[in-house]
C-alpha cells in the first residue's frame, strides 16, 4: 500500500466527523426557519380563525309606526330617517325587563351591535310592508358579546378586570337558555368597509382599494417593464454610458427601502402635481416604481435565459432584429416574465410602507367606486386594526392577514406552477 | 480583376500562437497562395481586401482576398482564433450584430455589394442562410420550425403552398422520412443530429443561394456528423456552402477547397486534396501535419 | 471478422471513392490481362502487328498506376481509412505495382514476340511455351478473380500454382540450353524465347504477390515470404 | 367626449388603418413567382406604419393636452377673479383655487355658494367644456390625418419594416428611460425637501446630534419649542437591529441554502424550498404584527423569568422578526450564488477525493464568496430600509443604547411617524422625515452599488 | 479466473441506433472479443461482469468484464450513450454521487474490491485520480488548486513538501515552466489547455496509481489536444491511464489497448493497433470504418 | 514549400514513429545495399561461400519488408498523416517493395555466383560484368543517398544513370551473343553470366523508381513514367 494511502487513512476519521458536523448544522438552520414559519402561521391562524364567525343575538322588534315615527307610505327619505334605534331598545327592554340602573341601561343598550338600527333600516327600506308588524331578528352582538362567547374571556377572573360584568353575564346567560344568543359565519366581514366598531368592520373597501391599486400598477408596470427589459436585454448597445446609468439605477431601485417610494410619491405626485391624496391611483403609481426594477429584472433573466442560438437562428434565417425578439424571443421568456410580474404584483399587495406616506391610510367606510376614490388596501387596514386595543380587533387583524396571505400564496401558486409548466419546454 | 489583386504584398511577419506562450516564427504570409481566385463567371461571393475590426484597434481579419465559387463547398480551418468563424460571418453580416464590430473591403454576393445602403442587412440574410455550432431550432412544433423563414418572407400565398415548401425542405435535409409523422411535435424533442438536419431544413426553407455554417457538427457524435455530413455533400447540388471546421479531417472529407487561416490571414486557399496531400505553405503544411510549434 | 466489410458507409461519398479505387484496380487488372493475353498470343502466333500494339500499349498501363496511386493517397488524406478500408488502400497501391510490372514483362514479351516473328518454328519449344503462357494466363486471369471476389481459398491456390510455372520455367530453360548446344544457330532465337519465358514466370511471381496482398486484405494477415502451410495454418487454423 | 371615450375611438380607429393599410399594401404590390411578391415588408407591417401614423401625434397631443388643461385653466381662472383676492398670499390663493375647484366638482353646491366663487366656477366649467370639444376634435382630426398621411406612405418600396421597428424601438427606450426618471424623482424630491430642511436646522445637528425629539411645541413660549433633530439615536437603532437581524438571517439563511443545494434529497428540496419561499413572500405588515403582539410580549415575559428587564418594544423582538423575515431572502440569493457555481467544480473536488464539506467549505464557498458577500450587503440594505416592522414592533423613544432588551426607533419609523397624520408642509417637524430619507436613500443606495458591482463581476467569472 | 468469466455467454441482441430510426442488426455480442483480460500480475484493475442500473430499471452497462493493466493508457470508443463514461465513472465511484446509480459486479484495485465496505470512496479517489471533459480549475491560485489534493489528504508536513509536491506535480504535467512566474495567479486565467493540464497536475499531486480522463480534450482546440496527448504519452511512465474519448483517431494515437463499447456492452477489448488495422468484431468494424447504418 | 518539412510534430511519439519508420527503411537499405555489394563480390571474385550466405540472407530483407509495412499501416491507421508525412508513408511502402526487389535480384546474382564460381573466367565478360555492377552499385549507393538525404537533384540524377546501366546491359547481352556463338562450351557459362546482368540491369531499373519515389516524396509531384526532361520542368520549372 503506498504512502498516500496511509497517510489519508489517518485523517479520514476526523474528516468524516467534520462531515457530519456540517452536515447537522445545515439541517439545523432548514428546521429551524421553518420552525419560525409554523409558529407565525399558527400564531395568526389561531388568532383570527375566530373573526370569521360573529355572534348574533335574537330581537323581537315591533315596527309600530308610532315608534319609528314613520307610516307605510313615507318617503324612502322618511324610512331612512325613522327612528329604529328607540324600536331595538324596546325589544331589548322587554327581552330583559326590569333594568333602571342608568349605568346598567347603557350596558343594555350595549349587548348589540350599533349596526342593530342599521339592519332594521335595511329591512323597512327593502320592504316598508313591515311596519306594524313585530320581527324577530337576528342582530350582532356587542364586540365583546363576541369575543366573551369566543371564549376569550375568563369568568372566573374578578369582575374588574374583565370587560364583562357580572350583570351582563346574567342577561346572557338568560339570552342564551332562551335560544337567542347564537354564532353565525361572518358575512360582515367580506361585506363592509372599515368601523371604529369591531363587529362591523370589514375588509370589503380594504380589498376594492388594493383591487383598482393593483390595476393601476399591473396596467403600467407591466407594459414598461416589458417593454424596458427588451429594450436593456436585447436593443442597447453595450458599452454605452446611458444604458449602464439605465441598468445601475434599476439594479438599484430594485433594493431601495418601499419607504423611499413613499416620500417620492409624496412629494412628486402628491405636492407637485397635486394628484388626490389616498387614491389608488397614486398608490398605483407609486407601487408601479416600485416594482418596476422587479419585473425589468425578471424580465430580463427571463429574456437572457432564452438561449442566444435562439436569436442567432432567426437572425441568420433572414428575420430582422425586431422580430427576432417578439416572435421567438419574448414568447419563450413569457413564461419567466409573468412569473416575475406575478411575484411583483404579490409584492406590490402586501406593501405597506409607501401608502402609508402618500395618505392611504385614512379612514376609509365606503366602497371605493374609481381609482382616484380615496381608498386604502388590505395590508394597511391590517396595520390600523393592528394599532387598535380591542380584542375583537386583534381577531379581524389576524383574519384579514389570512384573507391577505391566501391572495399571496396563490397568486405565488400561479407563478411557481406557470414556472413549472413551461420550463419543460428547455 | 484578378491582376489588381495578385500583386498584392501584405507581408506579414506572424506569430504563431503555441499552446504554452508565443514563439517567433519565420514564415511570412504575403498574399494568398493556391487558387483563391475564380473565373468571374463561377464565383457566387467575390470577397476583397476584406479586414474586420473588433472594439477599438483589435484587428481580427486582414485583407483577405477569396471568391467562393456556385455549388462548391469550401472549408475554412485553423487554429482558434484564426478569423474563420469572423470571416464566415462578414457574408452575411452577422457581425453587424457584433457591439463595435466593422467590417471594411468589398464582398460581393452575385456582384452586388453587400456593404451597399440599399442592401438590406435582413434580406442578405434570407439569401445567405446560416447554420450554427449547436443545433438551435425553435422552441415550436418541426413544421413551424420549418415555416418560419417562409412565412417571415411571405413566401407562401397560402396553406397548400407552404406546406408544399416543409415537405420539400425536409426531404432535402434528409429528414422528411424519418419526422413525416410528427410534424406537430416539438423540434426541440429530435436527437442532436436530428435537431440540426432541421436547422439546416429550415434554412433552405427560404431558398438561399448559399449556406454558411459554423462548426456544424462540432456539437454532435460521430454518427450523426457523419450523417450530416453526407448531407452537406447532397446540398452541394443545389447550394453554396460556406463550412468553417475545427476538425480538419472533416474539411478533407467534405470540401472541394479549403481555405486556411492564420492568426486573420488567409494563407492558402487551394483545392482541398492538394491542401491535404500538397499544401503549399509552410503554415498550412505545419496545422495539417499537427506541428503546431 | 470471417468476410470483407460489405455494409455501406454513412458516406456515400467516401463509398463512392473506395468502390472507384477498386473500380480502376479492376480496370487496370483488365488492361494487363488483355496485355498479357495480346503478348502470349503474338508470341505463340508470330503476330509482329499485335506485339507492336502491346510494347506501344504500356503507357496507359503506368499512366493508371500512377492515377490510382494519387486517388488512393487522396483517400488515405481525406477519409482517414481505417481497418478493411485502410488494408484496402494499402493492398491496392502495392497491387498495382505488381500489375504494372506485369504490363512490363508483357511489353516485353511483346517486343520480343515482334523480334521473333521472323523465325519459322521455336522447335520443340513451341508447345513448352504455350503450356507456360497458358498456365501463366489461367494464374493471371484467377489472381484477378481472386482480387474481384477477395477469395482466399482462391488466392491461396494461385499461390500453390506458382510453383507449377517456376517449375515449367526451369524446364524450358533446360530444354533451350539442349537447343543451343545443338546448334548455335539456334542461339539466338532460344535467347529470345528465354527472355520470354523468363518475363512470363515473372508474372506469374507477380501473380503471387497480388495474391498474399489479397489475402492481408481479407484476413489483416501479412502472408507474403512464409511458405505455403504456414499460410494455411496461419488463416484457417487458428 | 371623456377620456375613456377618445382612447376608444382612437382604438378602433387604429384597427381601421390596420385593416386598410394592410389591404392597400397588398394592392399595390405586384405577385413574383412561388407566392411572393415585390413588397419590402410583409403587407403587416404596412397596416402597423398607418396605425403609427395614425396614433402617435394623436396620443401625443391628448397626453399633452390632459396635462397641461388643468393648471392652465386653474390659472386663467385665478386670474378672473377680483383683484382683491390676487393679492392674497399663495397660501390662501391656493385655498380659494381650492374652494372653486370644490364646487366644479360638486355641482349640487353650487345654490349655495358664495356668488363670486359660483361665477368663477361656472366659468371655469364653461371653459372646461369647451376644451374638452377642442381636445377630442383636434385627437380626432389629428388621427384621421395621420392615417391619410399613413397611407401615402404604403409603397412596395417603403421600408415598412424598419421605420415600424424604430418606432418601436423609440417606445422601449422610452420606457426603460422611466428608472433614470424615477432615480431623479427620489433624489431631487428628497434633496429638495432636505435642504429646506437643512435651512432651519444645521446639518451638523442633524447629523452629530444625539438627542432626538422632533416634536416642536403646540405654544412658542414651551421648552425647546423648535424640537430637536440629533440623528445619531435613529442610527444607532437602526443598526442595532439591523445587526440582530443578520446575526440570525445570515448563519441560518446561508446554511439553508448549502444543506438545500448540496445535501437535500428532492424530496426535502420539493418542499423545503417553498416552503422558504412561502417566508419570503410574507408581507412585512405581518411580521410586524406578529412582532408586536407576539413576539415582544414573549421575549418580554421569557425576560423577566430570567429577572431582566425587558422593555415592551424591545430591539430584540423587532430584529428577531426582521431576521426571520430576511433568512429567506439571504438563502435565495445564496442558493442562485452557490447554484451558479459550476457542477465541473463540484466533480473535480470528489475527484480528488474531497468530502461534501470539505468541497463547499474549500471549492464552493470561496468559488462563491463574492455572490455571498454581495447578498449579504443586500441583506443589510434591505434591513435598514425595513419600514413596517420596525412601525409596529420598535418604539418610538429614541434612546441611545446598544442593550437589545432596550426599546429603540429607527430612521424608518421616524419618517413613517413624522409623515403620517396631519402635515404642514413648511415645518421642520415634516422636513426632518426627508432629511431622514435622504440618510436612508444614500446609504441603502451605496450599500446596493457595492453588492451589485460583487454580485456582477462574480457572475462574469461563470458566465 | 480467467477461465471463469471466459465462458460466459452474454449473447444479446443489438439494436444499432440509427441516426434516424432503430434498426435491427444480426450482430451478437457474445463476451467480449479481443484481449480483454491481462495476466494477474499486471492487471491494476480487475472487472468483472459490471452491471449499472440508472434510476428504476434502466441499465446503462452489461456484464463487462476486464483488466487494466500497470502503465498502460486504455481508451474507451463507442457511440454517445454507448455506456463508456458510465463505465469509467464505476472506477472511482463517482457514480455514487449520481441519484439513484446502481453498480453490481466485482471491481477491483490491486485486488481490492472497491465496493467493499471497508473501502471508503475518498481514499479511492486518492488512488483513482480523474480528469473531466471541461476543465475545471478551482478558482484560486494555481498553487493552491495544485495544493487543494495534498492539503485536503494531509500528504504534506509542511510548506517547503507542500512547495515540492506543487513544483513536482506542475511540472510532470508540462506546465511548471509555463505558470512558474505566476503561481498565485488565479487558475481560470490561464488558456482552456492551460487549465487542462493545471487539472492534471492537481490530479497528479496527490500521487494517484490510475488517472481516469473523462473526454478531456473535447473542450479544446486541436493544438492544445494535441499538447495534452503528448502529456498523457508521457504520463504512462508512472500512471495507469483510462480515457474515454469520442475521437476514434484520438483514441488511435495515444493508447495501448482500445474498448470498443456498444449500447451498454464491451464488445471488443484489443491492442488499439488490432482495433484500427484489423478489428475482431463487425460492430468495432462498422464504427472504426464509419458504417454507421 | 521548398524542402521538406524539419520541424517536429507536437506529438514526439508522432515524430518518433515516423522517424523510426525512416530508419527502419534506411536499415532494410542497408542491408539491402550489402546483399548487392556482397553478390556483386562474389560474382567477381568467384567466392561461392559468399554467393551462398547472399541467397540465404534474403529472408531478413523480406522479413523487414513486411514489418515495415505493417508499421506504416499501424501509422497510418493510428495517426491519419497528411501531406508531407503521408507521403513519406506511402514513399516508404512503395520504396520497400522496390527494396525487396532488389533483394531478390542480389540473391539470385548470389545463387548464380555460385554456380559460376567453377568457371575459371569469363573471358572478356568480366571487365563488362565488373563495370556494369561497378555502375549498380553506384546507382545504389547513390539512391540511398537520395533517400536518406531527401535530394531531388542526385535522384534525378540516378534517374538518368539507369539510361547507361541499360545500355551497358545491352552491350553485355551482345557480347555474350557472339561469345556463345563462338564456343558453344560457353552457353552455360554464358546464360549464367546473362542472368546476372539482367539481375543487375533490373536492380538498376528498381533504384530508378526508389529515386521516383524519391521526388514525389519531396516535391509532390508523381514523376514516374515521365521522361527526364519532363521531370526536370515539372519540378524545377514551374
Amino acid at each position: 500500500m503506498s504512502t498516500t494511502t496511509e497517510k489519508v487513512k489517518a485523517t479520514l476519521g476526523k474528516r468524516y466527523a467534520k462531515e457530519k458536523r456540517f452536515r447537522f448544522y445545515g439541517l439545523a438552520s432548514i428546521a429551524l426557519s421553518l420552525l419560525f414559519l409554523v409558529i407565525l402561521l399558527t400564531d395568526i391562524v389561531g388568532k383570527g380563525l375566530p373573526a370569521f364567525s360573529s355572534t348574533y343575538i335574537k330581537l323581537d322588534v315591533q315596527l309600530d309606526a308610532p315608534t319609528l315615527g314613520v307610516s307605510t307610505d313615507a318617503t324612502p327619505e322618511q324610512l331612512r330617517m325613522a327612528n329604529y334605534n328607540t324600536a331595538v331598545l324596546n325589544s331589548l327592554n322587554t327581552l330583559l325587563p326590569g333594568v333602571t340602573d342608568r349605568k346598567e341601561k347603557k350596558a343594555l343598550k350595549g349587548l348589540v351591535s350599533g349596526d342593530a338600527q342599521y339592519e332594521l333600516q335595511r329591512m323597512v327600506m327593502d320592504d316598508p310592508q313591515l311596519i306594524g308588524t313585530t320581527q324577530s331578528v337576528w342582530v350582532l352582538a356587542d364586540d365583546d358579546i363576541d369575543v366573551y362567547y369566543k371564549g376569550n374571556i375568563d369568568r372566573t377572573l374578578p369582575e374588574g378586570d374583565r370587560r364583562i360584568k357580572d350583570f351582563q353575564l346574567v342577561w346572557l346567560d338568560k339570552l342564551e337558555a332562551e335560544g337567542r344568543i347564537d354564532s353565525k359565519f361572518n358575512t360582515t366581514f367580506f361585506t363592509r368597509g372599515d368601523s371604529r366598531e369591531p363587529e362591523e368592520a370589514g375588509i370589503l373597501s380594504a380589498l376594492v382599494g388594493s383591487f383598482y391599486t393593483l390595476l393601476v400598477t399591473l396596467s403600467l408596470s407591466f407594459p414598461i417593464g416589458v417593454a424596458a427589459a427588451l429594450y436593456l436585454e436585447e436593443f442597447a448597445p453595450k458599452n454605452n454610458f446611458w444604458v449602464d446609468l439605465i441598468e445601475v439605477n434599476i439594479n438599484n431601485l430594485a433594493a431601495v427601502p418601499s419607504i423611499v417610494f413613499g416620500l417620492l410619491g409624496l412629494a412628486v405626485f402628491i405636492q407637485l402635481f397635486g394628484l388626490p391624496r389616498s387614491a389608488p391611483l397614486i398608490g398605483g403609481l407609486v407601487l408601479t416604481l416600485m416594482t418596476l426594477p422587479t419585473i425589468i429584472i425578471a424580465s430580463r433573466a427571463a429574456l437572457r435565459s432564452v438561449p442566444p442560438s435562439i436569436r442567432e437562428g432567426a437572425l441568420g434565417i433572414g428575420a430582422s432584429k425586431t422580430q427576432t425578439v417578439f416572435q421567438n424571443v419574448l414568447p419563450l421568456a413569457m413564461p419567466g416574465i409573468l412569473t416575475g410580474t406575478i411575484i411583483g404584483m404579490a409584492h406590490a399587495l402586501g406593501e405597506t410602507a409607501p401608502l402609508l406616506m402618500i395618505g392611504m391610510i385614512a379612514f376609509i367606510m365606503d366602497v371605493p367606486d374609481s381609482v382616484t376614490s380615496p381608498s386604502t388596501v388590505l395590508p394597511v387596514q391590517i396595520y390600523l386594526w393592528a394599532d387598535s386595543p380591542e380584542r375583537a380587533f386583534t381577531e379581524r387583524t389576524s383574519a384579514a392577514i389570512m384573507v391577505l396571505l391566501t391572495f399571496l400564496v396563490s397568486m405565488n401558486l400561479i407563478a411557481v406552477i406557470l414556472r413549472k409548466r413551461f420550463e419543460r419546454r428547455w | 480583376m484578378m491582376e489588381a489583386t495578385l500583386d498584392m504584398t501584405t507581408v506579414a511577419k506572424v506569430n504563431t500562437a503555441t499552446s504554452g506562450g508565443r514563439e517567433e516564427f519565420s514564415h511570412t504570409i504575403s498574399g494568398t497562395i493556391g487558387k483563391p481566385y475564380l473565373d468571374g463567371k463561377d464565383a457566387k461571393f467575390f470577397c476583397r481586401d476584406v479586414n474586420v475590426f473588433y472594439s477599438g484597434d483589435k484587428q481580427a481579419i486582414f485583407d483577405v482576398n477569396m471568391d467562393i465559387g456556385r455549388n462548391e463547398v469550401i472549408a475554412m480551418i485553423g487554429p482558434s482564433g484564426c478569423g474563420k468563424s469572423t470571416f464566415l460571418r462578414c457574408m452575411n453580416r452577422m457581425n453587424d450584430t457584433i457591439e463595435g464590430c466593422r467590417v471594411t473591403g468589398d464582398i460581393r454576393l452575385d456582384g452586388e455589394d453587400i456593404h451597399d445602403k440599399e442592401q438590406d442587412p435582413v434580406l442578405l440574410r434570407a439569401r445567405v442562410g446560416m447554420v450554427f455550432q449547436k443545433p438551435n431550432p425553435f422552441p415550436k412544433s418541426i413544421y413551424d420550425n420549418v415555416a418560419y423563414g417562409p412565412r417571415l418572407h411571405g413566401l407562401a400565398a397560402n396553406r397548400a403552398e407552404l406546406d408544399d415548401i416543409v415537405e420539400q425542405s425536409l426531404t432535402k435535409a434528409g429528414l422528411f422520412k424519418e419526422v413525416k409523422d410528427r410534424l406537430q411535435s416539438p423540434g426541440t424533442g429530435l436527437s442532436g443530429g436530428q435537431q440540426q438536419r432541421l436547422c439546416i431544413a429550415r434554412t433552405i426553407a427560404v431558398s438561399p443561394e448559399v449556406i454558411l455554417m459554423d462548426e456544424p457538427t462540432s456539437a454532435l457524435d460521430p454518427i450523426a456528423t457523419a450523417t450530416i455530413e453526407e448531407l452537406i455533400d447532397e446540398l452541394r447540388a443545389s447550394f453554396t456552402i460556406c463550412i468553417v471546421t475545427h476538425s480538419m479531417q472533416q474539411a478533407a472529407r467534405i470540401s472541394q477547397r479549403t481555405a486556411y487561416f492564420h492568426m486573420g490571414y488567409l494563407v492558402e486557399l487551394n483545392d482541398t486534396k492538394t491542401v491535404f496531400t500538397n499544401p503549399q505553405h509552410q503554415l498550412t503544411e505545419n496545422y495539417i501535419t499537427g506541428r503546431f510549434g | 471478422m470471417e468476410d470483407m466489410n460489405t455494409t455501406q458507409h454513412t458516406s456515400q461519398k467516401y463509398n463512392h471513392e473506395l468502390e472507384e479505387a477498386r473500380s480502376k484496380l479492376m480496370t487496370m487488372g483488365g488492361l494487363v490481362e488483355t496485355q498479357v493475353t495480346n503478348a502470349i498470343k503474338a508470341l505463340l502466333e508470330r503476330d509482329s502487328s499485335l506485339g507492336e500494339k502491346v510494347s506501344f500499349s504500356d503507357y496507359e498501363i503506368n499512366s493508371m498506376e500512377v492515377a490510382i496511386d494519387e486517388h488512393c493517397a487522396e483517400i488515405i488524406a481525406r477519409r482517414q481509412p481505417a481497418a478493411s478500408d485502410l488494408r484496402l488502400l494499402i493492398t491496392i497501391i502495392k497491387v498495382i505495382t505488381d500489375l504494372e510490372r506485369i504490363g512490363d514483362e508483357a511489353e516485353k514479351v511483346g517486343r520480343y514476340a515482334v523480334e521473333m516473328a521472323e523465325t519459322p518454328t521455336y522447335g520443340g519449344l513451341h508447345s513448352s511455351l504455350r503450356h507456360l503462357s497458358g498456365h501463366v494466363k489461367t494464374m493471371l486471369s484467377e489472381t484477378l478473380d481472386a482480387l474481384a471476389r477477395l477469395d482466399v481459398e482462391q488466392a491461396m491456390q494461385v499461390v500453390k500454382n506458382d510453383q507449377q510455372v517456376d517449375d515449367e520455367f526451369d524446364s524450358i530453360t533446360r530444354q533451350l540450353y539442349t537447343r543451343m548446344l545443338e546448334d548455335p544457330r539456334n542461339i539466338k532465337d532460344s535467347l529470345n524465347v528465354t527472355w520470354c519465358a523468363r518475363s512470363l514466370e515473372r508474372i506469374g511471381d507477380h501473380c503471387k504477390n497480388i495474391c498474399e496482398y489479397v489475402i492481408y486484405l481479407v484476413k489483416g494477415k501479412d502472408v507474403r515470404h512464409t511458405n505455403l502451410d504456414k499460410i494455411r495454418e496461419t488463416i484457417l487454423g487458428e | 367626449m371623456s377620456t375613456l371615450g377618445i382612447l376608444l375611438t382612437l382604438i378602433v380607429l387604429a384597427a381601421f388603418s390596420y385593416y386598410i393599410g394592410r389591404k392597400r399594401s397588398l394592392a399595390l404590390a405586384t405577385p413574383m413567382q412561388r407566392g411572393g411578391n415585390n413588397l419590402h415588408s410583409l403587407p403587416s407591417y404596412y397596416g402597423y406604419l398607418v396605425v403609427a401614423w395614425a396614433i402617435i401625434p394623436a396620443l401625443l397631443v391628448f397626453v399633452l393636452w390632459s396635462t397641461l388643461e388643468k393648471p392652465l385653466l386653474t390659472s386663467s381662472m385665478m386670474s378672473h377673479i377680483p383683484a382683491e383676492y390676487q393679492d392674497k398670499s399663495a397660501d390662501e390663493r391656493s385655498l380659494i383655487s381650492n374652494r372653486i375647484l370644490n364646487l366644479v366638482h360638486n355641482p349640487e353646491r353650487l345654490a349655495t355658494a358664495d356668488p363670486l366663487f359660483k361665477a368663477a366656477a361656472e366659468d371655469y366649467q364653461q371653459m372646461q367644456s369647451l376644451s374638452n370639444i377642442i381636445k377630442t376634435l383636434l385627437v380626432l382630426a389629428l388621427a384621421i390625418a395621420g392615417t391619410f398621411i399613413g397611407l401615402r406612405h404604403v409603397k412596395p418600396k417603403t421600408r415598412a419594416r424598419n421605420q415600424v421597428e424604430r418606432v418601436v424601438q423609440i417606445i422601449m427606450i422610452g420606457c426603460a428611460s422611466i428608472a433614470i426618471l424615477t432615480t431623479l424623482g427620489i433624489v431631487f424630491s428628497v434633496l429638495f425637501e432636505s435642504f429646506r430642511f437643512f435651512g432651519q436646522v444645521p446639518a451638523t445637528d442633524f447629523l452629530f446630534g444625539t438627542h432626538w425629539s422632533p416634536q416642536t411645541a403646540l405654544r412658542a413660549d414651551q421648552a425647546g419649542s423648535s424640537g430637536s433633530f440629533g440623528a445619531i439615536p435613529l442610527f444607532v437603532g437602526t443598526l442595532l437591529i439591523s445587526a440582530i437581524a443578520l446575526l440570525i438571517a445570515v448563519p441560518l439563511g446561508l446554511m439553508s441554502a448549502i444543506y438545500l443545494s448540496e445535501y437535500a434529497s428532492p424530496t426535502l428540496r420539493a418542499y423545503a424550498k417553498p416552503a422558504m419561499e412561502i417566508l419570503a413572500g410574507i408581507p412585512t405588515v405581518v411580521y410586524g404584527f406578529f412582532a408586536a403582539l407576539t413576539v415582544a410580549p414573549l421575549i418580554r415575559s421569557m425576560g423577566e423569568s430570567f429577572g431582566l428587564s425587558v422593555a415592551s418594544e424591545s430591539a430584540l423582538a423587532a430584529g428577531l422578526v426582521m431576521g426571520i423575515m430576511i433568512i429567506p431572502f439571504m438563502s435565495s440569493l445564496s442558493d442562485d450564488v452557490i447554484n451558479a457555481v459550476p457542477q465541473a467544480m463540484r466533480d473535480g473536488s470528489y475527484g480528488m477525493g474531497a468530502t461534501k464539506s470539505e468541497t463547499i467549505k474549500q471549492v464552493i464557498i470561496p468559488a462563491a464568496l463574492p455572490g455571498i458577500v454581495g447578498a449579504f450587503l443586500l441583506a443589510a440594505s434591505r434591513a435598514i430600509g425595513e419600514t413596517m416592522i420596525v412601525v409596529m414592533a420598535a418604539g418610538l423613544a429614541a434612546n441611545m443604547t446598544i442593550n437589545p432588551l432596550e426599546a429603540v426607533t429607527t430612521v424608518t419609523v421616524q419618517i413613517v411617524t413624522l409623515l403620517t397624520g396631519d402635515q404642514e408642509f413648511d415645518s421642520a417637524k415634516t422636513l426632518a422625515a426627508f432629511a431622514l430619507g435622504l440618510s436612508l436613500f444614500v446609504v441603502t443606495l451605496i450599500l446596493n452599488v457595492v453588492a451589485l458591482h460583487i454580485v456582477r463581476k462574480y457572475r462574469e467569472q461563470y458566465d
